[in-house]
């Protein structure tokens, strides 16, 4: 699974993506967020605050309790500031 | 039967051309009676800003884009539809962003088009940056409340 | 403090030029952050007209468009207004009135246009003449109760 | 006291505008719109129904209650269609 990430929640990573291979016992988005959480201070600096963080799998917006099973890609950004 | 409405979206770094947009619409059409346009300008901050710099998720960006506009189909009886929106670095006085809205009435094109802004603004997959004149670290803007807010009255 | 806001109110024979009009408005300013114009264009009613024919009553005309221009001001922070309303013979397809609201939130221009919009419908001394392909007298287009009630939401 | 007609009404009346001088009992639109019903066929049928009738005093919307004294222009046209 292909991770991408946008806005500070990049800056904070230190990367725009990567392949992901998260053990069987992650199964949702909030569950991936939490082992995300626990790799290093960037991940755990972007993810501080999990409430505000968005999501999405392929390319639809989805809630943290959304599933990841068969996602491609699967998006984490701040709350969106277009127009 | 009504032809099926002309539908623009783009996501792009250049600028683009409002009257041209218009056109593209209108000409050769005598069945609309209203066209509502919307361009979102970057402001200078009263002079603090240097540029903003906009980033997107390509690919979701359109395809977000793509599937508010059919909800406004929908909801109003469009003849047509354009939206662009930019990305990258852009200085104050620039345009960052366009709507419009082509009905045979005006309360169609009107509110279609504040549809259409009130998504782009908390839906559409962009984040804008500020980079200040005083030369301090680009900082990114917050979401602000009120536009989570104006999507209320859409839903429901 | 803020600049006291650009005005254009123009009656007039003779076709507008949206994107000029626009530019006056925004030109060498970085203060703008929304542009929300209206056009009115004539329809053909489904091939049926050949022509609409607008008159109007000079001197108040113009009156009362500054009246609401000013009121709008009062109600929203508005860096510019243009109003331009055409009289005369125009043919389908034709631009017919112009409105345009600019601000430093989207919220105040798209509402302004909105208001301007539904005063100029009701309010603005004019009135309008269908002129038919079939060479039938014209006819006087009557006053629709849905721009009427539109006020309403202004009010108290 | 300067009347002007529009639209319909300027059709129905036959002309544009007038001088007209009512008697000291017409003090009100409402009087004179009574008033001018009486002329003859034209007038009778532009004011056929008076509460579609719209009036300015100096161009100034006012009521059919308004009183007249002082108006230099008093203008009466259908409901409006601009827009």
């Amino acid at each position: 699974m292909r991770a991408v990430y946008f806005a500070w929640v990049r800056e904070r990573i230190g990367k725009t993506d990567e392949e992901l291979a998260p053990p069987e016992s992650v199964v949702s988005v909030a569950d991936l967020i939490t082992w995300l959480s626990a790799r290093d201070e960037g991940y755990a600096y972007a993810f501080e605050n999990p409430d505000i963080i968005r999501t999405a799998i392929d390319q639809n917006h989805v809630q943290h309790d959304a599933l990841i099973a068969g996602a491609r890609e699967i998006a984490f950004f701040p709350p969106m500031t277009g127009g | 039967m009504p032809a099926s409405p002309k539908i623009h979206i783009a996501i792009q770094q250049e600028d683009f051309d409002v009257a041209a947009q218009v056109a593209a619409l209108t000409q050769g059409r005598t069945d609309i009676g209203a066209v509502v346009t919307f361009t979102g300008l970057c402001r200078d901050e009263a002079g603090t800003l240097s540029a903003l710099e906009l980033e997107h998720y390509p690919g979701m960006a359109e395809a977000e884009i793509a599937r508010v506009v059919q909800d406004a189909q929908t909801r109003w009886p469009l003849m047509g539809v354009t939206a662009i929106h930019r990305y990258g670095k852009i200085a104050p006085g620039e345009q960052i962003v366009l709507v419009i809205a082509t009905s045979s009435h005006r309360v169609a094109a009107f509110e279609a088009a504040e549809f259409l802004m009130d998504y782009l603004k908390s839906r559409a997959p962009f984040w804008k940056k500020d980079h200040r004149k005083d030369g301090a670290q680009g900082q990114w803007v917050d979401a602000r409340e009120e536009d989570e807010k104006a999507l209320g009255r859409w839903e429901g």
